[in-house]
């Protein structure tokens, strides 16, 4: 069976252009632990398959109509109590057998990873908007956009929001996905086993931006990292409010970095926080309908500078920037 | 489908087609189950979710829902009295207590708009809060659900007069009763889960 | 009243521009047709008001060919754009108009009118009954699906179509995200498909429950009348859901409430809940009756009766329980705690059990037969092995935490298109040939057909396998684009390739329905197939009443059973009575076009047009309310000239097989 | 069918424990002093056995030869209804993204 498997990856290898699967190459706990659950599973379904397949041939080869068995008359045949049960028990015994690791899995991929039980995480809250993410670091009160830096071999608890539709966060190398929801909040722990540059996306579709909402996670030695952060605060500009309601627009936009971080004046995760949405951003073509004016919108509350939306406007369409 | 008649079944079981509409509708108000279910778990996930506007305590005033609540529960009462009259022959009887019936459900109604114009007076719209989106729309399918049966029993009535007491007129008769029991099973969930519930809270 | 005409036509783009000229040329062409065969009045007797339900069945079918057709441009257009990275051959607005047509156009317009076409047409037949429970309320269904159909496809010239994906999820296609008025056409013109459905499931229950002739139990019902029965409940358990839940966004999006929104405290992922709830059920919706096409396919062609009739009950019977109880399978990655998503793993991967009892009930079904490889038994077959990657893959999806690394990837495409395409479409088209001779009087060409099948399941394969380790690799759906360095173009490029090939045998299918129309013999028998069921001892094409003596059944397979003991073709002429018929009707299409009406002027967000419009449907319910219309009688003179016809011609037909 | 009193009993008796349990319902509401969970409890099995009243009394769903089909139809979509709304309440409430 294993030869057969293995003779089907050879076969398929050249289709797959030498690129690996990024999901059968964990690159932290949290992702291997899923690894590790694919591939049981995987086994179990190939069995199945060779059984079923073997089967089929088997039966339709074997009791093929030939000329001489023209006018051949099959026995009637209505069942067999052994043989029904037979194949009710086994799928039931494998579906237990994948049940319990599926559970254990779960249950554990809602706490940190082993070995980091006692450790503090670093805590990097997520925005997602459209089309970017945004990644503030409270701690060390700092904010980036489309990219983010993490110790390698240290504990991340990533809280996860949005700031507008539904996204999904994805590093597929390092976790299983997780969507970030307005007014929620969802928790992801991550630990990446070494440094590297890890890619990360929004898997859940949202609308024109979303093929490109795409982000950077980069694992760096503690050092670095530390480095990262002295340099940044040293010459990344303030993130004044101004500055994020306009990062809240729907636009892409490269990387950012700032000092400060959002947090200060809104998390988009508190059920009460303010919604900031911008419908007249979305004017797609075709007819358009009706805008509803939302009271507890933060326009409705705060000044937006009329001229730099304008501009913003401008370029909200089908095209892409930055990235 | 043929016109074959049992004269030992009630008038509007005698008929294969009766027999079969009847059957249907009962399928349809399981649907209709579905329908309210779903209107109730909208409401049971949202109907917390005041948004900084007005809560059920706020707003809500039990003595005139429960002159609703009376007024339906009269109505279905009577509806049962309809049906039994008309299992008796007695056109008559029968078509006093459904236009009473009528009468008491327009009764339902308008006291049920009135309080919903109360609400809306009061700052309390569809558009205010998610509790109240829900709200209004699970009361308000279930009202116009009670317009429909209205407006159905007096195409109703209109056709008894023309035709008397016949198994199709009978059939027919047969099934608003049913829908109107099962409005009235509805407004009692509605009572209970929106109503006393908001109040406890 | 409020609608900006002069904005209304979507334009712009030459291929939209093309469109709208060909769809003007062809109403004008149909127009001119039809009144110059003087057609208009044949139209409207024979089919328009017609509450016949094999006519019905009929024009179901079509709308299914015609939604295929239009869906798997849509489908072809998404491969070329992704052919190669970063195409600009579509933007972004534009490839995500069409995925999600796609979607909505595949599963409500595509599959379920052909399931629910073939229902129509054989479910009565195969239990002896004259029609459906409800024959003028089973035109009304179909009138009122053909109306949501073509309300949600006009979307694409007039207003802008729907892009938030086929299942629209909130806030995305709230007023807040997407002001386009293209998705008010998903909330209402499925509003509209979806009431027809809804009736046809209660036609069908009843149908079903009351009108099978003497003698058949349920357990002795063929297996595509009980998946039918099953599919039914499914149906109207699981359709009132999406009635809410579709006019809850159609509020949102019309009337300002917060269901779904972000603002004043709406619930996106309450709309995510409420549409998987009915979505999920509607899975089996489609595969249900298919299940049952491919018991009768291969009981025939194996020429024996189906293995293990009875846990075949039971286990659609379990499906269709544990398909209501899995809807959160579609969502595990809202983080609703590994408790909700361990019960949902474990339902979801028991329904594995039922559907394996049934792969492997069909293997030993074929197991001592001798299998006859016709078209429509090519199709049975070719479903067994690719069913079950579909289905193995869907367990591997049904474990939560796996499906943290598969959700929203490709993987997830291609596993439901290893379900929905062989589990409906190699189903629709076992049946098409199977039945085809049944509803038409003449046979689909079978060497056609098999260049049909062998195209359409090795194009099949070749588009969607690749889609696997494309997932796996880490491509999401509903992207239009991607780049270069990804490394995903030669998987991409050779799923391109496969979607040529199956267009390229559904256009096979095509050119067969049209030359068979043309050249095939007409004098084909009844039972052509020498198949097992009830609706193969009456004429080919069936006459409008059925049967002209409603047969006594004593076992499964009452037909087989019959010939065998030679009893079939007799019919004493003492026998046949008068038969009570239902009469036409014009109130089911006059319905549809008020709904139509009233749908479009909601679209547009006019809001008294709309109720304008929908005073006609208070007048038809009103209409219908007072209409003692009793059907009328078929004389024993007719039945006794039709049933002569074609019993006469008898000894010079043809079987096709023996 | 089995109506052949010449007074519609079964009516009247209905009709008063519709009212009794309407009315102990509120009082429970809004006399009683106990725990929010305790009245909802309460009331909820007021309301499930007044609908039974409904079904069995008014709307005779055992009559007729379809009987047994009408209690399997009205059992079964009372399932789906408990499925859809403990479902849903249950599934958007729980785990992180509940608030």
């Amino acid at each position: 069976m294993k030869r057969l498997f293995a003779l089907v990856i050879a076969g398929l290898l050249p289709l797959l252009g030498g690129c690996e699967m990024v999901v059968f190459q964990p690159q932290g706990p949290a992702a291997r632990s899923i690894t590790e659950l694919i591939n049981w599973s995987i086994w179990w379904m190939l069995l199945v398959v060779v059984v079923v397949f073997a089967l089929f041939v088997y039966i339709v080869w074997k009791y093929r109509d030939r000329p001489e068995r023209q006018g051949e008359e099959p026995p009637e045949e209505h069942g067999s109590t052994v043989l029904e049960i037979v194949w009710t028990v086994i799928p039931i015994l494998i579906v237990i057998a994948l049940t319990i690791p599926t559970m254990r899995t779960l249950y554990d991929l809602e706490k940190p990873p082993k070995g980091y039980e006692d450790e503090k995480p670093l805590v990097i809250h997520v925005t997602s908007a459209d089309w970017k993410w945004i990644f503030s670091y409270p701690e060390q009160n700092i904010e980036t956009v489309n990219y983010v830096n993490i110790p390698a071999g240290r504990l991340v608890l990533f809280k996860m929001t949005s700031a507008s539709t539904m996204q999904s966060f994805w590093v597929p190398a390092l976790a299983g996905q997780k969507y970030t929801m307005n007014k929620m909040e969802t928790e992801l722990y991550v630990v990446a086993d070494r440094p590297g540059s890890y890619e990360g996306r929004n898997t859940n579709f949202n609308g024109r931006g979303y093929a490109h909402m795409q982000f950077e996670v980069l694992a760096q030695t503690p050092q670095d990292f530390e480095k990262w952060v002295q340099e940044v605060k040293q010459t990344a500009p303030k993130l004044t409010k101004e500055k994020y309601e306009q990062l809240l627009l729907p636009t892409h936009l490269g990387r950012l970095t700032f000092v400060d971080t959002h947090l200060q004046w809104v998390n988009h995760a508190d059920p009460h926080s303010k919604t900031y949405t911008n419908p007249e951003l979305y004017r797609g073509h075709g007819y358009q309908g009706k805008i509803f004016i939302r009271e507890d919108n933060y326009k409705n509350s705060s000044t937006c500078n009329d001229e730099e939306q304008k501009a913003l406007e401008s370029d909200s369409g089908g095209e892409h920037h930055g990235h | 489908m043929s016109a074959n008649v049992n004269h030992s079944l009630p008038l509007e079981y005698q008929t294969e087609q009766n027999r079969l509409n009847i059957l249907g509708f009962w399928i349809f108000l399981g649907a209709e189950i579905v329908l309210f279910a779903t209107l109730f778990a909208v409401y049971g996930v949202l109907g917390h979710r005041y948004a900084g506007g007005p809560t059920p305590s706020d707003i809500f005033k039990l003595n005139d829902v429960l002159i609703e609540t009376l007024l339906l529960l009269t109505s279905s009462f009577t509806c049962g009295l309809a049906v039994f009259f008309m299992r008796q022959r007695d056109m008559k009887k029968m078509l006093v207590w459904f236009i009473i019936t009528l009468l008491l459900g327009a009764g339902f109604l308008f006291m049920e708009i009135r309080e919903f114009i109360h609400y809306v007076h009061e700052g309390a719209t569809m558009q205010t809060s998610a509790f109240l989106s829900s709200f209004f729309v699970l009361l308000g399918t279930h009202g116009a659900h009670v317009t429909f049966g209205i407006i159905w029993a007096i195409m109703l009535v209109i056709q008894l007069l023309q035709r008397g007491l016949t198994p199709v007129t009978a059939r027919k008769m047969f099934i608003i009763s049913l829908y109107w029991h099962f409005l009235d099973v509805v407004w009692i969930f509605i009572f209970t889960f929106v109503y006393l519930k908001g109040m406890v809270a | 009243m409020g609608i900006k005409w002069n904005e209304i036509f979507v334009g712009g783009d030459p291929l939209l521009v093309g469109s709208q000229i060909a769809i003007v040329l062809t109403v004008v062409a149909i127009v001119v047709g039809l009144t110059y065969f003087k057609k208009w009045g044949w139209l409207w007797r024979e089919w328009l008001t017609t509450v016949d339900h094999k006519k019905i069945g009929i024009m179901y079918i079509l709308s299914g060919v015609l939604m295929f057709f239009r869906g798997g441009m849509d489908g072809l257009l998404m491969k070329a754009q992704t052919a190669r990275p970063e195409m600009n051959f579509l933007d972004a607005q534009h490839y995500n108009e069409i995925f999600t047509t796609h979607g909505v156009i595949m599963i409500l317009f595509m599959a379920m009118p052909f399931l629910i076409g073939l229902m129509n047409v054989v479910v009565p037949l195969q239990i002896g009954a004259r029609d459906v429970a409800f024959p003028q309320l089973n035109a009304l269904s179909f009138w009122l699906f053909f109306s949501g159909a073509m309300l949600f496809n006009i979307s694409f010239v007039v207003g802008g179509s729907p892009d938030a994906g086929w299942t629209s999820y909130f806030p995305l296609a709230g007023k807040e995200f997407s002001l386009g008025i293209g998705n008010n056409y998903y909330a209402i013109a499925l509003q509209i498909a979806g009431l027809g459905t809804l009736m046809t499931g209660i036609n069908f229950i009843v149908t079903i429950l009351k009108m099978r002739a003497p003698g058949m139990t349920l357990m002795k019902m063929p297996m595509f009348t009980w998946t039918t029965f099953i599919t039914s409940i499914i149906i109207v358990a699981a359709f009132p859901i999406f009635t809410v839940a579709l006019a809850l966004m159609t509020f949102d999006r019309l009337y300002g409430t917060h269901f779904f929104t972000l603002s004043s405290g709406g619930s996106d992922m309450l709309w995510a809940n409420l549409f998987w709830l009915w979505g999920h059920p509607e899975v089996y919706i489609v595969i249900l009756p298919a299940f049952g096409i491919f018991s009768e396919v291969i009981a025939t062609f194996s020429r024996k009766t189906l293995f293990g009739y009875t846990s075949m009950v039971v286990s659609i019977v379990g499906i269709a329980f544990l398909s209501m109880i899995v809807w959160v399978h579609h969502f595990y990655t809202m983080d609703a705690g590994p408790a909700v998503n361990s019960f949902f793993s474990i339902t979801t991967m028991l329904i594995a059990v039922p559907t394996g009892v049934k792969i492997f009930n069909w293997l030993f079904t074929m197991r001592k037969g001798r299998i006859q490889f016709t078209t429509a038994m090519l199709w049975a077959l070719a479903f067994v092995p690719n069913f079950v990657i579909g289905g193995v893959t869907g367990v591997m999806l049904a474990m939560a935490a796996a499906d943290y690394q598969y959700h929203n990837t490709l993987f997830l495409v291609a596993h439901f298109h290893y379900v929905l395409i062989p589990g409906v479409v190699f189903a629709v088209f076992a049946g098409l040939y199977y039945w085809w001779p049944k509803m038409f009087g003449f046979m689909l060409n079978e060497k056609l057909g098999k260049y049909h099948f062998w195209l359409f399941t090795i194009g099949f394969n070749v588009t969607f396998m690749p889609m696997f380790f494309l997932g796996l690799k880490g491509a999401v759906r509903r992207a239009y684009t991607y780049s270069a360095e990804s490394g995903f173009a030669p998987l991409f490029l050779v799923s391109a390739i496969g979607s040529i090939i199956l267009a390229i045998g559904f256009a096979v299918f095509c050119y067969n329905i049209y030359w068979s129309f043309r050249y095939a013999k007409r004098n084909v028998s009844h039972d052509p197939w020498d198949a097992r069921t009830l609706e193969w001892m009456t004429a080919s094409p069936v006459q409008f009443y059925n049967f002209a003596v409603v047969p006594e059944v004593k076992q499964l397979d009452a037909f087989w059973h019959m010939k065998k003991r030679g009893e079939t073709l007799t019919l004493k002429e003492s026998d046949i009575k008068k038969i009570h018929m239902p009469s036409n009707s014009g109130l089911p299409f006059y319905m549809a076009v008020v709904f139509g009406i009233t749908g479009f002027f909601l679209v547009f967000e006019a809001h008294i047009a709309a109720a304008v419009a929908a005073i006609g449907i208070v007048i038809g319910l009103v209409i219908r309310s007072f209409d003692y219309n009793d059907g009328y009688y078929v004389s024993v003179d007719e039945i006794k000239r039709t049933e002569r016809t074609w019993r006469n011609v008898e000894g010079g037909t043809e079987n096709h097989v023996g | 069918m089995e109506h052949k009193s010449k007074y519609p009993i079964s009516h009247v008796v209905g009709f008063l424990f519709s009212l009794v349990l309407t009315f102990v319902a509120v009082f429970v509401t809004l006399k009683m002093n106990v725990s929010y969970t305790i009245v909802m409890w309460i009331i909820g099995s007021l309301a499930v056995i007044q609908a039974g009243l409904q079904l069995f009394m008014f709307m005779h769903v055992t009559e007729g030869e379809d009987g047994k089909t009408n209690v399997m139809n009205m059992a079964y979509a009372v399932f789906v209804a408990i499925v859809i709304v403990a479902g849903s309440i249950w599934v958007l409430t729980s785990g992180h993204a509940a608030h």
